[in-house]
Order: structure tokens, then C-alpha cells, then sequence
């Protein structure tokens, strides 16, 4: 079902966890639908220096994660923006037809840990104008 | 990996070595037709009639009360179909549950949009039908009931001579999908009185693609499969012999021993509940507490969802499941849980662990410790652990 | 007496060696439900899919357009009814032929009761369909044409291509009964202008009670069984994996050794029928002398009548036929026989011998010597040919 990319981020997630004072933290997903990600960030200088994670979710949804915090670690707030959950779900080898929407939690949650890294350091960041890090992302 | 302890015998059973053992020579030797008139057709036609015989008299039926079919599903269709069908002239309305198995509810759903009204009866916290609801919502154009058994997810069973007895005292007919029960429960059709009843061999260690329907005499059916005499001309098609002889066996073994598969079963199935619950916190048993098959020890294990808990279950070699197996494809939470009255971010989590025949005590030990593992590895992960911890 | 010589194949096929070989560990050790999500299900899931795979290369079709059913009977019902309840708006006529199968003609009936209105081809001497009687039955109101690749008593073989083309030009779906002709003829869904095809794996040395539909992508059909989200949610119901893995072996089999079995059944065939013909007087062969199946030899063999002759060839050890294995509980003469324009008295006195793969030439040489007493025996007691003779 699941490749082995995903089978192995799934098993071995790298970034697990929560980082104390971090810059930005996004928590996005809805308990009704069965999932919660909620993604911490440490930035210095428009750089993420640090990136942690916790899932309540299915399979692709920690491999997603994980995969996405990878993506994301030392990379500028511009390049973080640009990891979509295409991009992910390429990175991991492809996901199951059924669990491409899994994918798109990890992108929300990245988005709001930094649109919240944004409003506490009264930032505006283009890309992030029309986000609503609550928005159900299942009901797309 | 390869699975080193199976507790998903909901889902389906391996065959028994005596089984496949009767099977084999109605593949190679006595492959006769049933309905050709020489010596190795006539053979097929007296064992066919021998298990049909077996069976029959196992459930305290008559051996023509029972109709082969190719599995549980086909059996749950004809029954509900075919008697809205025949008896449309008579009324439009059937009474089924809340928790049915998808072979039972999407039929109904089916004849919804063919101009048929259902009533889906809710369930109590344990998974139990509402008599008093059930007789309240009997009306003149009602022709069906049909309330399963026992329950494939929960183990919750029900309480059929009642259902059965108002069924009969309304001049309703009563199917009941007893896939699960068949083989778990002492079953005297008569006596619970019961119009119609679909089994299904591969839940009992006989082979997939083969089940029966009871159909009690008297009953206004219309035939499944049309075409040639088969199943008295009800339900066409050359009958799957080896599959029938295979039924025939399992039933008989598990008939043989019931007693002793029932103790053996609650004994385990109650050890494997209370380790679970002694040894994770924020766990609870999903159905009734003792009307509930041997072998089903269903939990919801909050702040951990389903898949990823399956996912790392067959990682240590541990085959389980989350609800059914035909709806692990899925993504909504189990129909059955949502009617139990659990809420969508708890139903996720659940987990069914279903004991058999080969199971032992090993087995359950070793599935408690890697439960309890994984368990806290992906609590320790879960973002709503956290906040009801308050780490 | 025991079966010496087998001549019954198309009623069914003994299972191959190798065909039992590959179902067996999918009643042992590769149990798991393809539904589930272990390895253990996933290992036969994978197994189902290979199938599904092997079985549409060698008809040149899609994998997803193979669905499994319990057998040829199944499928049939399943193709006409449900084409029937899913295209009712756009109309209500079906065209079939006279000497379909009765899984066919009976479900046809069935519809007729139901609103439909059915169009039953006329056949000429040889069992053929009349292309120009098909395209002027064709209305606005045609939804289905149903005619079988090859008849199962007199072996004719339909031009099945101009059918479907003539059923693709008019934009009615065309659906064909092959358990007959599968392992037997070489068949290209899409060059023969199908959209439907029964087949059964009972009739190519597979096992019992296992079958599949095709159904060409964008056929609009309803599902059959309802339940699970098997067959594409179209056929629910646990699948019968190994008699799955047996289906795609016997194909597999019969397709890779296709014309070799042609052509050595297509030689005894014919010695069969010409020592009978040679040796025995008022016989004559049913079906086309060429167009027909490689294996069918199908005899109407006057003042005698077919009962008495299956039972002295039976205790003479052959295993033999007269009409369809489905119907010799019944007394009517074959609707095949009679739709070829054969008069009651003769139709009664039909003898099918069917030939396979371990048919040799030694079976033949018994059979036909068998036959010669028999016959003699038969008609020195029969009035009628008392009369012929003039003794
Ligand atoms: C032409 C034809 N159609 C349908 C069937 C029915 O197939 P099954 O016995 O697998 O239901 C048969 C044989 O019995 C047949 O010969
Ligand atoms: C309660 C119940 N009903 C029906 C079925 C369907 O039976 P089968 O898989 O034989 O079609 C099952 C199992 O899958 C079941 O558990
Ligand atoms: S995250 Fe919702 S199902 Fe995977
Ligand atoms: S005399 Fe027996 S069938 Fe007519």
C-alpha cells in the first residue's frame, strides 16, 4: 500500500517532538476527521534553524510530517513556503490515491506555524494573506 | 514481516487441515457434475445432499431449508432483495440496525432508491437493539426485519428469540445475519425463531467463497440466480462441491467442540481485555461487556489513531484490525462505533482484536507488550496526549 | 459402475494438478482477508490483482474490467439484470437467442415479469443466428443483445464480431455468454466488439464456483452484490482467493497450449463422429459441421430415447450427456433441440459426448463400441424402429 520511503518515515520520523519558546507554532487539522498535526518552528534571521512535530494521524500522515520537516529544516521562510504537498508526497515516492489529502496537513501546518511566527513578530508575509490554518483541509 | 500471531479471525479464518482434507478429492477424483445422471455426477449430488443434511441438522433445520451461496454477502443481498421483492404487493417498509454489516446496510440502501422505506434502529452504548423501539416502528407496510446476530466489529450479540418472537407475532418476516455467530453460538433456528439466516464458511475455518442462506419453509422468496435447477431452482449456477463439503466439515468441528472453543476463547479474550486495560490508560472495551462473541475483544485506545496503530501492529508481526476488514480501505470511522455513540476522534482510534481457535496464551502476552510499546511511541507523538497530560 | 471413460466435459472439467497445486496455500498458511491491511491481507490482495491481471492479457482486456463472480450463471444474471435496471430510462427491449443457456433465458423471464420486453432469436438447422433477423429486431427501445459464443449442447459457434459490431453501430450494449467457448476459442474482447463476457473456470479445469464478468469500461451496469468494497464495489463479498488463483492458472494453462489443444481435440472429435456416423445408421450430428467447438460432438440418434441410452453407457463406465447437465432432471426435450427444428421424438434421443484434454484415442474406440451395443440393444426394443425397419 504504503512505498517504502513512507513505510520508513512512518516507522523512523525524524523531528519528533516540541520545541520550549519556539518562534512559530501552527496546529491545523480537525479531531472530528481523525487528524492533528501541529508543527513548532525556530527561526533566525528568516532561516529555520528548527523544526519539530507532533501527529495524531494515520500512516501518510506522520511520513508526511516527517518528510515535511526535512524539507523545511534550514531553509528561508521564502523556500518553506514553496514545500506544497505535492512536493512531499513526489519526495516520499508517491502516496495512495485515497491518501493524497493526507499530505496537505503537513503544508497547512507549516503555514500556520508561520503565519503565527509572522503575527507575533508583525510580519507580513505575501503568500500567507487569504491562509485560514482553520480550515478543515478534508474539505477541500 | 511475516505475521507471528493472527488476531483477526473476524475477518476471516485459515481453513482447517480435516477441511481442506475432505475438500481435496472433489477437485481431483469426484469432480463430477451434481446434475449429470452417471455415477460421478450422482456422487457430487449424495454429498452435496449429505452436507446440506449436516448442516441442517446442526442449526435444527430441514436440510431443504438450506441454500448454498457464495458467502455471507450473497446471502445477506438474496434475503433482503428477494423478499422486498415478493412482497412489495404486501408492503414497502423493512426494519434493520444501525450497525449492520455493509452487506446488510447497502442493500437496504439500495432498495431505498428502488421505493422502499427503512428503518435503521439505533443501538445502546453496548451496541444493543431497543425492543420497545423495534415494536414501535413495526407498521401494516412493514414485511422484513433484519438484525444481525452478533456484531463483526464489536462482538455485541443480540437478543434474537425476542426480535424473532415479535417478528412472528406481527406476521413480519425475520432475516438475521449470524456470519459472526455461526460457529460462536449455539443456534436452533426453531427455537429463536428465526425466518431467514445467512452464514458464510471462511469466519468458521472453511474456505472463502462459500455460505448458505436458511431459508425456513413457507417463506415468500423470490429465487437469487436464475438458470438452471440448482439449490431447488432457487439459486442457479453448478454447485461449488468441495466448497460445500468444506462447510459442511468446518461446521460439524465447530459444532463437535463448542463448549470447550467458547471456554477456551472467553478465557483468553478475558485475559487479553484485562491486560489491555491494566496496562494502558485511556481504554475502553467497545461492545456489550458479557453478551458478546468468545473470541472479540474490541477497544478504542484514545489520542492514537487507527492506521498507524495497525501499521506498526504488522510491523511486530501482529495481525489485527480497525473496524472491518471490507471498510479498511476507508476513511470515516466505523459506522458501528458512531452508532455506539462514540465520537470521531475516539472511534479512530479503535482496534479489534479477534481470538481463534490457534490462538494461545503466548499470543496474547506477546500482543499485550507490543501494544503497550507502540502505544506509548505514538502517544508520545500525538499532539491530543500532550494536552490531556499536560506534559 | 465407476467412470471409465469421462466424455462429459463441457458439463465440467476434473481440476488440474497444477491448478490444485496453486490454490492450496491459500487455504493454508495465505489466508488473510485481501481487505485487511496486514501483509497477510496485502500478500492476498497482491494474489488477486496478479489474477485479475493474468486473466485480462489473455482476453486483451483492462484489469479493471475483469470482475469475479461465483460462476457463469452469477455473471449472466448479474450482466442482464443489472444493464436492464440501470438503462431502463433509455429503454426496455432485449434481444437473446433460442438457445441460450438457461442462467439467459431464465433471468430473461425473469425480466419479462418485470416489465421488460424480450426479443428470443430464432437459430437455423445448424444453430445459427440469423444477422438479419438481429439487426430488424433492433428498436429505439434496445438496451441489450445477449447471445452466447458457443452453445453448450450442439457446440455451434456465433459470429460473434459481426454481432457486436452490428450492436455497436446501433449503440446497444452487447453482451456474450463464453463459458463455453473460453479455452477453447481464442478471444479479443475489443476485436470481437464485446462489452460484456460470462465465463466460469468449472469448464477449463479450474474449480467450482468461480467465474468472472467482463464488463468494458463505461458500460453503465448496476452493481450485483452489494456490501463490501470488493470488485470495485461492485461484487461485494469476501473473495474466494484460491478459487481465484485456480481460475487464472486454468486460463493461463488453456491459452498458452491453445491451438495444440485445438487441434488434438478437433482430431478425435472428428473420428469420434465419423466411427458413430460409420457404424451406426439414423444418427445425425447436431450443430454446425464446422463452427463449432473443438471438443463437442453432439448426436441425435433415432428410436431411442436419451435417458435409456445415459444409463447403459453409464453402466458401461461412460460418462456422457444428453442436452445440458442443468436440465437432465427434467423431461422436456432440449430447447436447443428444438429451436434447431428437430421434432420431439428425435430431439428425445440426443446424445452429447464432450471431449478434453485427457480424452484418448483408446476412450474413443470404447465409447464408439460401446455405443454400437447399446444402440442395437435400445432399438430392438423400441416400436418405432420396429416400424422403420419393417421387421
Ligand atoms: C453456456 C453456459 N452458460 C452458463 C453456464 C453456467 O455456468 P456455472 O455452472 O459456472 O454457473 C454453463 C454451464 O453450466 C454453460 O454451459
Ligand atoms: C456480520 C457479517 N456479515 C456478512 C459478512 C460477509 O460475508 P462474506 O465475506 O462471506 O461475503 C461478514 C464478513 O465479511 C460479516 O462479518
Ligand atoms: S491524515 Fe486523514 S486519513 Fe490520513
Ligand atoms: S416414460 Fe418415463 S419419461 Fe416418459
Amino acid at each position: 500500500m504504503y512505498s517504502e520511503k513512507v513505510m520508513d518515515h512512518f516507522t523512523n520520523p525524524r523531528n519528533v517532538g516540541e520545541i520550549k519558546n519556539a518562534d512559530g507554532i501552527g496546529e491545523v487539522g480537525n479531531p472530528k476527521c481523525g487528524d492533528i498535526m501541529k508543527m513548532y518552528l525556530k527561526i533566525e534571521d528568516g532561516v529555520i534553524t528548527d523544526v519539530k512535530f507532533k501527529t495524531f494521524g494515520c500512516g501518510a500522515a506522520i511520513a508526511t510530517s516527517s518528510m515535511a520537516t526535512e524539507l523545511v529544516k534550514g531553509k528561508t521562510i521564502e523556500e518553506a513556503l514553496k514545500v506544497t504537498n505535492k512536493r512531499v508526497a513526489e519526495e516520499l515516492g508517491g502516496l495512495p490515491s485515497a491518501k493524497l489529502h493526507c499530505s496537505l496537513l503537513a503544508e497547512q501546518a507549516i503555514k500556520a506555524a508561520l503565519l503565527d511566527y509572522a503575527k507575533k513578530n508583525n510580519i507580513e508575509i505575501e503568500e500567507l494573506k487569504d491562509f485560514d490554518p482553520n480550515e478543515d483541509p478534508h474539505h477541500h | 514481516m511475516a505475521t507471528k500471531v493472527y488476531m483477526d479471525y473476524a475477518a476471516t479464518t485459515p481453513v482447517k487441515k480435516e477441511v481442506l482434507d475432505s475438500m481435496i478429492p472433489y477437485y481431483t477424483e469426484k469432480y463430477g457434475n451434481p446434475s449429470s445422471v452417471y455415477s460421478l455426477g450422482r456422487e457430487s449430488r449424495k454429498t452435496i445432499d449429505e452436507s446440506r443434511e449436516k448442516i441442517a441438522n446442526i442449526l435444527g433445520a430441514n436440510p431443504k431449508e438450506i441454500y448454498f451461496t457464495s458467502g455471507g454477502s450473497e446471502a445477506d443481498n438474496w434475503a433482503i432483495k428477494a423478499v422486498a421483492m415478493a412482497n412489495k404487493d404486501k408492503g414497502n417498509h423493512i426494519i434493520t440496525s444501525k450497525i449492520e454489516h455493509h452487506a446488510v446496510l447497502h442493500t437496504c440502501e439500495y432498495l431505498e432508491k428502488h421505493g422502499f422505506e427503512v428503518t435503521y434502529l439505533d443501538v445502546d452504548e453496548y451496541g444493543m437493539v431497543d425492543l420497545e423501539q423495534l415494536k414501535k416502528s413495526i407498521t401494516d407496510k412493514t414485511i422484513l426485519i433484519s438484525i444481525m446476530f452478533a456484531n463483526n466489529e464489536i462482538g455485541t450479540i443480540q437478543p434474537i428469540k425476542e426480535i424473532g418472537q415479535i417478528a412472528r407475532e406481527k406476521g413480519v418476516y425475520f432475516h438475521t445475519d449470524a456470519v459472526q455467530a455461526v460457529g460462536n453460538v449455539k443456534i436452533d433456528v426453531n427455537e429463536l425463531n428465526i425466518d431467514m439466516m445467512s452464514m458464510s464458511a471462511h469466519k468458521i475455518y472453511g474456505p472463502k467463497g462459500i455460505g448458505a442462506l436458511y431459508i425456513k419453509k413457507g417463506v415468500k422468496i423470490d429465487p437469487h440466480i436464475h438458470g438452471g435447477a440448482q439449490e431447488r431452482k432457487r439459486r442457479a449456477g453448478t454447485e461449488n462441491v468441495a466448497g460445500i463439503v468444506g462447510f459442511a466439515k468446518a461446521m460439524e468441528l465447530a459444532y463437535e467442540n463448542l463448549e470447550e472453543h467458547i471456554s477456551k476463547l472467553t478465557k483468553l479474550r478475558d485475559k487479553l481485555i484485562n491486560d489491555v486495560k491494566n496496562k494502558i490508560d485511556y481504554v475502553r472495551l467497545n461492545g456489550h461487556p458479557e453478551k458478546r462473541l468468545p473470541g472479540n475483544a474490541s477497544f478504542c485506545i484514545e489520542f492514537i489513531e487507527g492506521e498507524a496503530l495497525l501499521l506498526n501492529l504488522d510491523m511486530a508481526g501482529i495481525a489485527a484490525s480497525s473496524g472491518s476488514a471490507c471498510t479498511s480501505g476507508s476513511l470515516d470511522p466505523s459506522h458501528v462505533l458512531m452508532a455506539i455513540g462514540l465520537p470521531h476522534e475516539i472511534a479512530h482510534g479503535s482496534l479489534r482484536l479477534t481470538l481463534g481457535d490457534f490462538t494461545t496464551e503466548k499470543d496474547v502476552d506477546y500482543v499485550v507488550e507490543k501494544l503497550v510499546e507502540i502505544v506509548d511511541r505514538l502517544r508520545q507523538m500525538s499532539p491530543l496526549y500532550e494536552k490531556v497530560k499536560g506534559v
